[in-house]
C-alpha cells in the first residue's frame, strides 16, 4: 500500500460520493419542482442526472484501474467494488424516476 | 474514619440529653434567652429562603376587603385585631402569636405569603387549608399591609362591611342567640337582598338556584371543593343550616350587573360562550349556564369578571377538588388561554340575569 | 369482523396480499438456502466447504444474486404503485371526509350536491364503488388503517391526504388508528360497514329516527346539561362540534371509538366515568346527575338511528 | 535466511537486556489510581470496562421495562398497567435500548479494544473519553429515573411532534427527553471524534489501512456516521426545545411550521443509528470468525466496501420510516432504491463469515454459538427489511408489529447476540478467568430460543392487523395467541440474561494485567500480554494476523523488543502516526488521571437537567462551573515539546507537532465537521420549509433592511483579517505576543459583532421568532451562529491568557491553531447564515 494523500481518498470514495450527490440532486430536486416549478422539469433533471452520475462512475472505475491505484491492490480493488455498487444503486433511483411521474402523490 | 466517631458521639449525646428529661418543655417556662434567639434566627432565615420573590399588586380594594373578611373570622381570635386584643388564652402560648400591626413590617410581601400559605413548625400557626389557592393567600397579606395603619372604625369598615352588628340584649348575649362578632355572616363578603358582594372577588349569590348553592356548600364542607376562606366556614356548617342557606339566597332576586371589567372583550367572550372554540375543543358555556341550564350548574350572568376569572384560573392551574363539578370544569377550563378567561369573564359579568321567578317582570 | 391483511376485500389490498404472500415465498427460500450454505459451512465435507471458502462464492451469493432479485422486486413495487397512482387518474365516485383526532374519527359524507352529513366513529362504504377519503387532523398525526381495504395513509396536522378506497363485497371490518398519538392510542379504532350502494345512498341519505315518548324525558336532560355544547343531534338542541356527532349513535356498533360495544348500560358507564374506560378523553365524567338521569339520557341516545 | 541468534540482535528495534528500571517505571507512570481514586482513572481498560459496565446496565433495566410491557400484552385488556405508564415505558424502552444502550455498548467496546488492537497505549484524548462516559452515566441514570417520579416522557422514542409539543405533552416528560438525549448524543460526540483519531492516528507502526482489523474499521465508519448522523438529531431536539420554552413555531403547522419537518430530521439520523449500532457489531464477528474458525477473514476488501457502502447508503434511507405520509411517489421509489442497495453490503457481509467459516473449521465454543444465532436472527431480519423497503407491502406493514418483529430481528440479532459473542470472546483478555462456556452456552439456547418464540408470533400478529404502540387490544381479532407467545418468548430471553449474570458473578474478574490469555489463540493485538500500559512495547505490524504470522511477536513485544518499550519522556505516552499507512510521526505525551473532567461531566448533566426542569440560575452556575472545569483540565493538556526521542531501531521521533501533523489538529478538523453537520441540517430545515410553506414566506414576514447584512459581513471581513494578522504575527520571525492578543480580542469581538447585527436587523424589522416557521428558522441561524462564537470566545480568551503566561507561542501553538480552526468556520457559518438568511428571500422565488 502506498500513501494517496487527501484527493486520493476522494477519488477512491468516488463513487459512493456520485451516488449521494446524484440521491440529493434527484430528491431535492423534485421537491423544489413539484412546489415551486412544475413537474416535467423535474423529470428531466432527474433523467439528466442520472445519466451524468452513471457516466462519471463509470470514466473514474475505468480510470481508476490504470491511474493513481495502479500499484496497489487493496484500493484499486475496493475502489472498484465501491463504484460498482454506487453504479447500481445510482440505477435503481434512476428506475424509480423513469417508472414513477414526479409529483403525484399515490393514495 | 475520625469523622463516622465524631459523628457518632455527637448523636449519642443527643440521644443521652432527651433520654433523661433534663429539658424542660413546659409552655409556662419560657425558651431560654439563647434558645428563642437561635429558633427565631433559624426560623426567620427558613422563610426568607424559601418566599417567592413577586408579587401581584397589593394596593388592589376588592383583595384588602377580602383578606380583611377572611382575617376577622380566621385571624383575629388569635393576633388579635385593632380594637380588640388576641384571647388570653392564645397569649399563654409558646411562642404567643404576635400583633401583627407592629410585626408585618418586618416581612416582605412574598415571606409574609409563605408564612401564610405554609404556616410555622412548633408554633401553632396553622398552613393555608387549600394549598392551590395562593390567589386568597394573596389577599390575607394585601390586608395585613394595611393592618399597622387600621384604626378600630376603620378595621370593622373593612372587615365586617355594613352587615350590622347588633349584640342584642342581655337575653341574646346570655343565651347565645346572636353572634356578636357575626364571625360566619354570609353577607359580610356576599352581601344579602339588595345589596351585592364588597368585592368583586367573591360571587353573587343573589337568585343562584337552591341545588347549586347547597351543593357547592357541602363541597367545601367535605373539601371536595378547595377555598381556605370556605372550607372552615362551610364545615362548621349543620346539613339544615347549609338548606336554610340555600335556600335563602335562592329566592333573593338577582342583581343587576354592575361590573366594569378592565380585561376582556366583550364581544370574543359572547363568541366564545355561546359557539365555543371546537377547534380547542371548548365547548360553548351557555349550554350549562345559561338561564335554561340544569339547576345543578351556576347562572353566570352578572357574575363579577374578577371572580369569574379567578375561579376558571383556579381550575385551570391547581388541582382543584374532588367534587362532581369540579370533575366536568376543570377539563374544561384546563383548555382556556388567559385571554379566553378574560374575554369570557367580560361578557358574564355585562350579562343581566333573565328568567327567575324573583325578579319583577 | 377482521382487521387482517391477509383477508383483503378491495383493490390495493389484494394486490399488497399477492405482493406479500409471494415476498413471503421468496424469503422463505432465501433463508433456507442461506441456512444451508451456513451450516454446510460449518459442518459440510471438505470438498464443499472448499467450494464455499471463496471470494468468488461470496461475489455469487452476495452481489449478483442480491442485485438480480433485488432489481425485479424493486420493479414488480414500482409497477404496482404505478397501478395505484393511474387507478387515481379518474375522478372518485363518491368523497367521504375524515379528521382523526384525540381519539376518535370525525366523519363526514359529502353528497354530489355538496350537502354534508357528520357522523363519527363508523364508516359506512358503497360496494362497487370507488371513494375518495379526504384524511386531515386537527391536533396530532394519526394514521387511518384498514388492512382489508389497503394500506394505511397518516394524518397530519396541516396536511391533507387522500387516500382512494374501492371494496368488493359487503361485509364489516375493523380499522384502526396506526400512528401513535399518546394517551389511549390504543382505543382509537372504528368499524367500517360496506354496504351494497343502494343501501348506503339510502342509509346517508336518511333520516335521523326522532326519539320516542319513553325518551322525552332523556332529551331533556341532555339538552339542558349541556350535552349539546360539545356533541351534535340532528333535529334537537345540540349543536356541539367539540365531541363526536350523536345524530345515529344507536346505530353504530360501537361507542368510544370501538371501544365498547353500543348499549344503554354501556352508554351510562361512558357518561358517568368514561375516563376510566378511556383515559384521557376530552368528556368529563358526569358524576353530577342521578343515576335515573343518566339512564334516560342512554334511552334517548339509544333511540337515536 | 537469518538465524534466531542473529534475529535477536538485528533486526528488532530494541536489544535485550532492558534497563532494570525500565518496566517499573513505564508502570508507574500508566498506574490506575487505587481505592476511590479509580473514579478519577482514564485509562481505557478501566474507563471502557466502566463504560461496558454502564451499557449493560441501561441493558437490563430496558430489558425489564420490556418485560412489563409483555405482561401487559400477555392477555387481551390487561389491567397490569395504566394508559399512561405504558406510554411512559415503552418510549423509556426504545429512548433507553437506543441511545442509553446500543450506542454507548459499542462505543464503549472501541474504548477497551481500539487501544489494544491498533497496538497503542491508550486512546489519543484519555479525559475526553471519560468526560463522555462520565456525562453519559450521569445523564443516562438521572434520565432513567424519571420513570419513577412519573415525570418521564411519554411521546414515543421518535417524539414526533406537535404530539411532543408544549400543547399536548405539558409537563416536564418531554423536556427531559430533549435536554438528557440531546446531552448524551453530545457525549457521544465526544466519544466518536477519540475513535476516530484514535483509529487513524494511533495504529502500531507499519499497521496499514488494508492490514487493520476489521473491527477498527467499523468502529471508524462508526464514529464517522455519529458525526454526520447525530448533528441532525441534537438540531431537532434543539428545535422542539426551543418550540416548547419559547414558543418558536417550527412543527406548528397553524403557524408556518410543518410536523414532517421534525420527521425528516430525526430519521436522517434514525436510519443511520440502526447501521451505527449495527456495523461494529459485524466487525465483532469479523474478529470472532476467523479466530473460531482458526482462518483468515476470507473476503477483507470485500467487507472493508461493504462497510463504506453501508455508511454511504444508510444515509439516503430515512424517507424509508415515512412511506405513509403522503409524500409524492417518485420520493418513495427514490428511498425504495437506496433501501435495496443498502441491502447488498449487508449480503456480503454474511456470506464472508459463511466463507470463512468454510475455509477453516469452525469451534463451537459459546462465541461461535452467540455468531451463528446472530447469522441465523440477522438474516431474517434482513429478509422482511427487503419486504418492508417495497413501498407497497410497508403501507400495510408500517406501524405494525411486523416492523416491532423486524427491527428487533435486526437490532438484536445484529447487535445484542453479537455483542454477547464478544462478551464470550474477550473476556479472557480482560479478565483473569475466561466466562464459563457451559453457562454460555445454555444463555444462548435461552436467548435464542426465546428470541425467536417472542418476536416471530410479532410478524403474524402485525398481519393480522395489530398496530404498534397500543397498551391494550380487544380480544377476538386472533392476537391473543401470538401475544401470550411473544410474552412467554419475554421472559426465555430474559432467563438467559440471568444465566450470563450469573457467568458474570461466578468467573469474571476484571484485571488489566495477567488476564487469562489468548485462550483462542486470536491473531489479532488485543491478545498480546497486557498490563496498565497496554502491551510492553509497540510492534511493527505487517500483517493482519500479526500474532499468527509470527509466533515470537507475543514474546518479544512483552520482553520489550519492540518500539518504545518504557517511557521516554517520563509521562504517558504513544506513538502518532500516519493515517493511511501508518509511519510513525511523533510521540505524544497523554493526560493522566484528574477530577476536572469528571466535574465537568457532572456539572455538564447538571446544567441541562436543572435546565429542564426550569431552575435556570442553578443551571447557568452548574454551565459556568463546567466550563470551568474544561478550561482547567485543558489547562495542562498542551505540553511543550520536549525535544525528540529515541523509540528503538533508530527511530528519533519528536514529541509535539503543529498542524495537519497534530492529531489534536485532526480532532478539531472532526468537531468542525459535527458542527458543519449540525448548520446543514439547519440549511436543510430552511430550505425544505421553504418548498413546503411557499405562503409563509416573505415577503409576507418583514424582511431586514440591507443595513444590517452589510453592516454584518464587513464585521465578518474585519474579524477575517484580524484572524489572517494574529496567525501571521504569532509566527512572525520576531514575534509581538501582544500583537497576537490584540489582534485576536479585536476579531473576536468583531465576530461577536458581526452576529448581534445579523441578528438585531431582523429583530429591528420587526421579526420576532414567535412569529411563523420562518422567523423562527431565521433566528435559528443566529442561535447556532451564537454557540459557535461562544466557543471561539472562550477558546480565544484561554489562547490570549496562555500566550501572555507564555505557555502559547509561534512554536507551542496547537491551543492557538485549535482556535483559529474553529474561528475560521464561525466566519464561514456566519457568512453562510447572511446569504441564507438575508439573501435567499431576496431571490424572489
Amino acid at each position: 500500500m502506498r500513501s494517496v494523500g487527501t484527493l486520493g481518498i476522494g477519488l477512491w470514495l468516488a463513487g459512493p460520493i456520485i451516488w449521494a450527490t446524484h440521491f440529493i440532486i434527484v430528491y431535492a430536486s423534485e421537491s423544489v419542482a413539484c412546489t415551486r416549478l412544475d413537474a416535467d422539469s423535474h423529470s428531466l433533471i432527474a433523467g439528466i442526472a442520472t445519466i451524468i452520475a452513471l457516466a462519471s462512475i463509470a470514466f473514474i472505475a475505468v480510470r481508476s484501474r490504470a491511474g493513481r491505484f495502479r500499484d496497489t491492490a487493496f484500493l484499486r480493488t475496493t475502489a472498484l467494488t465501491m463504484n460498482l455498487l454506487a453504479f447500481l444503486a445510482v440505477t435503481w433511483a434512476g428506475i424509480a424516476a423513469v417508472l414513477l411521474p414526479s409529483c403525484t402523490g399515490v393514495g | 474514619m475520625a469523622f463516622v466517631l465524631l459523628v457518632g458521639l455527637g448523636v449519642a449525646a443527643a440521644f443521652l440529653f432527651a433520654a433523661s428529661g433534663v429539658y424542660n418543655v413546659a409552655a409556662s417556662r419560657g425558651h431560654w434567652w439563647i434558645v428563642d434567639q437561635f429558633l427565631r434566627f433559624g426560623m426567620e432565615n427558613s422563610v426568607k429562603a424559601r418566599a417567592p420573590e413577586t408579587s401581584p399588586n397589593l394596593d388592589d380594594a376588592d383583595l384588602i376587603r377580602l383578606g380583611a373578611a377572611h382575617f376577622h373570622g380566621g385571624c383575629a381570635f388569635c393576633h388579635g385585631a385593632p380594637g380588640s386584643r388576641p384571647s388570653p388564652v392564645v397569649q399563654h402560648m409558646l411562642p404567643s402569636p404576635p400583633d401583627l400591626a407592629e410585626r408585618v413590617d418586618r416581612w416582605t410581601d412574598g415571606e409574609l405569603f409563605w408564612l401564610v400559605k405554609h404556616g410555622l413548625k412548633y408554633a401553632g400557626m396553622p398552613a393555608w387549608p387549600a394549598q392551590d389557592r395562593d390567589d386568597e393567600i394573596w389577599s390575607v397579606v394585601a390586608f395585613l399591609r394595611q393592618l399597622p395603619d387600621l384604626d378600630a372604625r376603620h378595621y370593622e369598615e373593612l372587615a365586617l362591611a355594613e352587615v350590622q352588628v347588633d349584640g342584642g340584649g342581655g337575653r341574646e348575649l346570655a343565651t347565645a342567640e346572636s353572634d356578636p362578632d357575626g364571625v360566619g355572616a354570609c353577607a359580610r363578603c356576599h352581601g344579602d337582598a339588595g345589596r351585592g358582594p364588597q368585592t368583586k372577588l367573591v360571587p353573587r349569590l343573589q337568585g343562584q338556584s337552591r341545588d347549586w348553592l347547597a351543593r357547592s356548600l357541602r363541597d367545601y364542607a367535605e373539601g371536595a371543593r378547595h377555598s381556605g376562606i370556605m372550607q372552615p366556614l362551610a364545615a362548621a356548617l349543620k346539613p339544615e343550616a347549609i338548606e336554610k342557606l340555600a335556600t335563602y339566597y335562592a329566592g333573593l332576586p338577582p342583581l343587576a350587573p354592575d361590573d366594569d371589567p378592565r380585561r376582556g372583550s366583550v364581544e370574543e367572550g359572547q363568541k366564545l360562550a355561546t359557539s365555543g372554540d371546537p377547534g380547542a375543543e371548548i365547548p360553548a358555556c351557555i349550554s350549562c349556564h345559561g338561564s335554561d341550564g340544569s339547576p345543578d350548574y351556576p347562572r353566570l350572568a352578572g357574575q363579577p369578571a374578577r371572580y369569574l376569572s379567578a375561579q376558571l384560573a383556579a381550575w385551570r392551574n391547581g388541582k382543584g377538588g374532588t367534587s362532581p363539578t369540579h370533575a366536568i370544569m376543570a377539563p374544561i377550563a384546563a383548555r382556556l388561554t388567559d385571554q379566553q378567561i378574560a374575554d369570557v369573564s367580560a361578557f358574564f359579568a355585562s350579562q343581566r340575569v333573565v328568567g327567575h321567578p324573583g325578579l319583577a317582570p | 369482523m377482521n382487521q387482517s391483511v391477509l383477508e383483503p376485500n378491495g383493490a390495493e389490498a389484494e394486490r399488497i396480499a399477492d405482493l406479500a404472500l409471494m415476498l413471503f415465498g421468496g424469503a422463505a427460500i432465501i433463508f433456507f438456502g442461506v441456512m444451508a450454505l451456513a451450516a454446510a459451512s460449518v459442518w459440510g465435507g471438505v470438498s464443499v466447504r472448499r467450494a464455499i471458502a471463496s471470494e468468488r462464492m461470496i461475489v455469487a451469493a452476495g452481489i449478483a444474486f442480491p442485485v438480480i432479485t433485488l432489481t425485479a422486486l424493486l420493479f414488480y413495487s414500482l409497477w404496482l404503485m404505478r397501478a395505484n397512482i393511474q387507478g387515481n387518474a379518474t375522478p372518485p365516485a363518491g368523497r367521504i371526509e375524515v379528521a382523526a383526532e384525540q381519539w376518535w374519527w370525525r366523519i363526514t359524507y359529502v353528497e354530489p350536491d355538496g350537502r354534508r352529513i357528520s357522523e363519527a366513529n363508523e364508516l359506512r362504504l358503497p360496494v362497487g364503488r370507488e371513494v375518495e377519503l379526504v384524511l386531515t387532523s386537527p391536533d396530532v398525526i394519526h394514521s387511518l388503517w384498514i388492512p382489508a381495504i389497503g394500506g394505511k395513509l397518516d394524518m397530519i396536522p396541516g396536511r391533507t391526504n387522500r387516500m382512494r378506497v374501492s371494496i368488493d363485497g359487503p361485509g364489516i371490518y375493523r380499522g384502526q388508528c396506526a400512528e401513535y398519538c399518546g394517551g389511549p392510542h390504543a382505543l382509537m379504532a372504528f368499524d367500517v360497514i360496506a354496504l351494497e350502494a343502494t343501501e348506503f345512498d339510502a342509509w346517508v341519505r336518511g333520516d335521523v329516527a326522532g326519539g320516542s315518548t319513553e325518551t322525552v324525558r332523556g332529551r331533556g336532560i341532555f339538552e339542558e346539561s349541556g350535552c349539546g355544547s360539545c356533541h351534535a343531534v340532528r333535529g334537537a338542541n345540540a349543536s356541539g362540534l367539540v365531541g363526536p356527532d350523536l345524530s345515529r349513535v344507536g346505530g353504530r356498533r360501537t361507542i368510544a371509538a370501538g371501544t365498547l360495544p353500543t348499549s344503554r348500560e354501556n352508554l351510562t358507564r361512558f357518561i358517568v366515568d368514561g375516563q376510566s374506560i378511556k383515559p384521557g378523553n376530552l368528556m368529563p365524567p358526569f358524576g353530577l346527575f342521578a343515576a335515573e338521569d343518566v339512564d334516560a339520557i342512554s334511552a334517548y341516545l339509544m333511540s337515536l338511528q | 535466511m537469518t538465524s534466531t541468534a542473529e534475529r535477536e540482535t538485528a533486526e528488532l528495534p530494541n536489544p535485550l537486556p532492558r534497563p532494570r528500571d525500565e518496566l517499573r517505571r513505564l508502570q508507574a507512570v500508566w498506574a490506575i489510581p487505587e481505592g476511590w481514586r479509580i473514579l478519577s482513572a482514564v485509562n481505557n481498560s478501566v474507563i471502557g470496562y466502566f463504560y461496558i459496565g454502564a451499557a449493560f446496565l441501561f441493558f437490563v433495566l430496558a430489558g425489564v421495562l420490556a418485560l412489563l410491557m409483555r405482561v401487559q400484552l400477555a392477555v387481551p385488556g390487561n389491567l397490569f398497567l395504566d394508559q399512561e405508564s405504558y406510554n411512559q415505558i415503552f418510549t423509556m424502552h426504545g429512548t433507553v435500548m437506543m441511545f442509553l444502550f446500543a450506542v454507548p455498548a459499542v462505543e464503549a467496546m472501541g474504548v477497551l479494544l481500539l487501544p489494544q488492537m491498533l497496538g497503542a497505549r491508550d486512546l489519543p484524548f484519555p479525559r475526553l473519553g471519560a468526560f463522555a462516559f462520565w456525562a453519559y452515566l450521569v445523564g443516562g441514570l438521572v434520565f432513567f429515573s424519571t420513570l419513577f417520579f412519573d415525570m418521564a416522557p411519554s411521546g414515543g422514542w421518535f417524539m414526533y411532534p406537535p404530539l411532543t409539543g408544549s400543547r399536548f405533552s405539558p409537563g416536564t416528560g418531554a423536556d427531559f427527553w430533549l435536554l438528557g438525549i440531546g446531552f448524551i448524543e453530545i457525549s457521544a460526540i465526544a466519544g466518536a471524534i477519540e475513535i476516530i483519531v484514535g483509529v487513524l492516528r494511533t495504529r502500531a507502526p507499519g499497521m496499514s489501512l488494508d492490514k487493520m482489523p476489521i473491527f477498527a474499521w467499523t468502529m471508524l465508519i462508526f464514529a464517522v456516521m455519529i458525526v454526520f448522523a447525530f448533528p441532525a438529531v441534537i438540531l431537532a431536539t434543539m428545535m422542539l426545545e426551543l418550540e416548547r420554552a419559547f414558543d418558536w413555531p417550527f412543527f406548528i403547522p397553524d403557524r408556518g411550521g410543518d410536523a414532517l419537518l421534525w420527521q425528516h430530521l430525526f430519521w436522517f439520523f434514525g436510519h443511520p443509528e440502526v447501521y451505527i449500532i449495527f456495523l461494529p457489531a459485524a466487525g465483532m464477528v469479523s474478529m470472532i470468525v476467523p479466530t473460531m474458525a482458526a482462518t483468515p477473514l476470507v473476503g477483507y476488501r470485500l467487507i472493508v466496501v461493504a462497510l463504506i457502502a453501508t455508511g454511504f447508503f444508510s444515509f439516503g434511507l430515512w424517507v424509508h420510516h415515512m412511506f405513509t405520509t403522503g409524500i409524492p411517489a417518485m420520493s418513495l421509489g427514490f428511498f425504495s432504491a437506496a433501501s435495496m442497495a443498502v441491502s447488498v453490503p449487508s449480503g456480503i457481509q454474511v456470506f464472508s463469515w459463511i466463507a470463512t467459516m468454510a475455509a477453516g473449521r469452525l469451534r463451537i465454543t459459546a462465541a461461535s454459538l452467540f455468531v451463528l444465532g446472530f447469522l441465523f436472527i440477522f438474516t431474517l431480519g434482513g429478509l422482511t427489511g427487503v419486504m418492508v423497503a417495497m413501498v407497497p407491502f410497508d403501507w400495510q406493514a408500517h406501524d405494525t408489529y411486523f416492523v416491532v418483529a423486524h427491527f428487533h430481528y435486526v437490532l438484536v440479532g445484529g447487535m445484542v447476540f453479537p455483542l454477547f459473542a464478544a462478551f464470550y470472546y474477550w473476556a479472557p483478555a480482560f479478565s483473569r478467568r475466561a466466562l464459563s462456556e457451559r453457562l454460555g452456552k445454555i444463555a444462548f439456547v435461552l436467548m435464542f430460543v426465546g428470541f425467536n418464540i417472542a418476536f416471530f408470533p410479532m410478524h403474524i400478529a402485525g398481519l393480522i392487523g395489530m398496530p404498534r404502540r397500543v397498551y391494550t387490544y380487544p380480544a377476538g381479532l386472533g392476537w391473543e395467541t401470538p401475544n401470550l407467545a411473544s410474552t412467554i418468548g419475554a421472559f426465555m430471553i430474559a432467563a438467559g440474561v440471568l444465566v450470563f449474570l450469573l457467568d458474570l458473578i461466578r468467573h469474571l474478574r476484571p484485571t488489566v494485567g495477567a488476564s487469562a490469555g489468548n485462550v483462542w489463540n486470536a491473531g489479532t493485538l488485543e491478545w498480546l500480554e497486557n498490563d496498565v500500559h497496554a502491551a510492553r512495547s509497540v510492534p511493527f505490524v505487517e500483517s493482519r494476523d500479526p500474532l499468527w504470522e509470527d509466533a515470537r511477536l507475543s514474546a518479544d513485544v512483552h520482553k520489550g523488543r519492540y518500539y518504545l518499550p518504557g517511557t521516554v519522556t517520563g509521562r504517558r505516552e504513544t506513538i502518532v502516526t500516519s493515517a493511511i499507512l501508518a509511519e510513525p510521526q511523533y510521540v505524544v505525551r497523554l493526560t493522566g488521571p484528574g477530577w476536572a473532567h469528571l466535574l465537568a461531566a457532572i456539572f455538564t448533566a447538571a446544567f441541562f437537567l436543572l435546565l429542564t426542569v426550569k431552575l435556570v440560575t442553578a443551571a447557568i452556575i452548574c454551565g459556568a462551573v463546567a466550563i470551568a472545569c474544561v478550561v482547567a483540565w485543558a489547562w495542562d493538556t498542551d505540553s511543550p515539546s520536549a525535544g525528540d526521542v529515541d523509540i528503538g531501531g533508530g527511530i528519533r521521533l519528536p514529541t509535539y507537532a503543529v498542524g495537519a501533523a497534530s492529531h489534536s489538529w485532526w480532532a478539531m478538523i472532526i468537531l468542525m465537521a459535527v458542527a458543519g453537520a449540525l448548520y446543514l441540517s439547519y440549511v436543510f430545515s430552511y430550505l425544505y420549509l421553504w418548498t413546503v410553506r411557499p405562503q409563509d414566506w416573505p415577503p409576507i414576514a418583514p424582511l431586514a433592511s440591507h443595513a444590517g447584512w452589510i453592516a454584518s459581513a464587513a464585521l465578518l471581513c474585519i474579524s477575517a483579517a484580524a484572524l489572517w494578522a494574529s496567525g501571521r504575527s504569532i509566527r512572525a520571525a520576531v514575534p509581538r505576543l501582544w500583537l497576537t492578543v490584540g489582534l485576536t480580542v479585536v476579531g473576536l469581538l468583531t465576530l461577536l459583532l458581526g452576529l448581534g447585527a445579523d441578528v438585531a436587523s431582523h429583530w429591528l424589522a420587526g421579526l420576532r421568532p414567535q412569529h411563523s416557521g420562518y422567523a423562527a428558522l431565521v433566528f435559528t441561524a443566529g442561535f447556532l451562529q451564537a454557540e459557535i462564537v461562544a466557543a471561539v470566545c472562550i477558546m480565544g480568551i484561554f489562547a490570549c491568557v496562555r500566550i501572555l503566561v507564555g505557555l502559547t507561542d509561534g512554536r507551542r501553538s496547537v491551543v492557538f491553531d485549535n482556535m483559529v480552526l474553529l474561528w475560521g468556520y464561525g466566519l464561514g457559518q456566519g457568512a453562510l447564515g447572511l446569504l441564507l438568511t438575508h439573501g435567499f428571500p431576496r431571490l424572489g422565488m
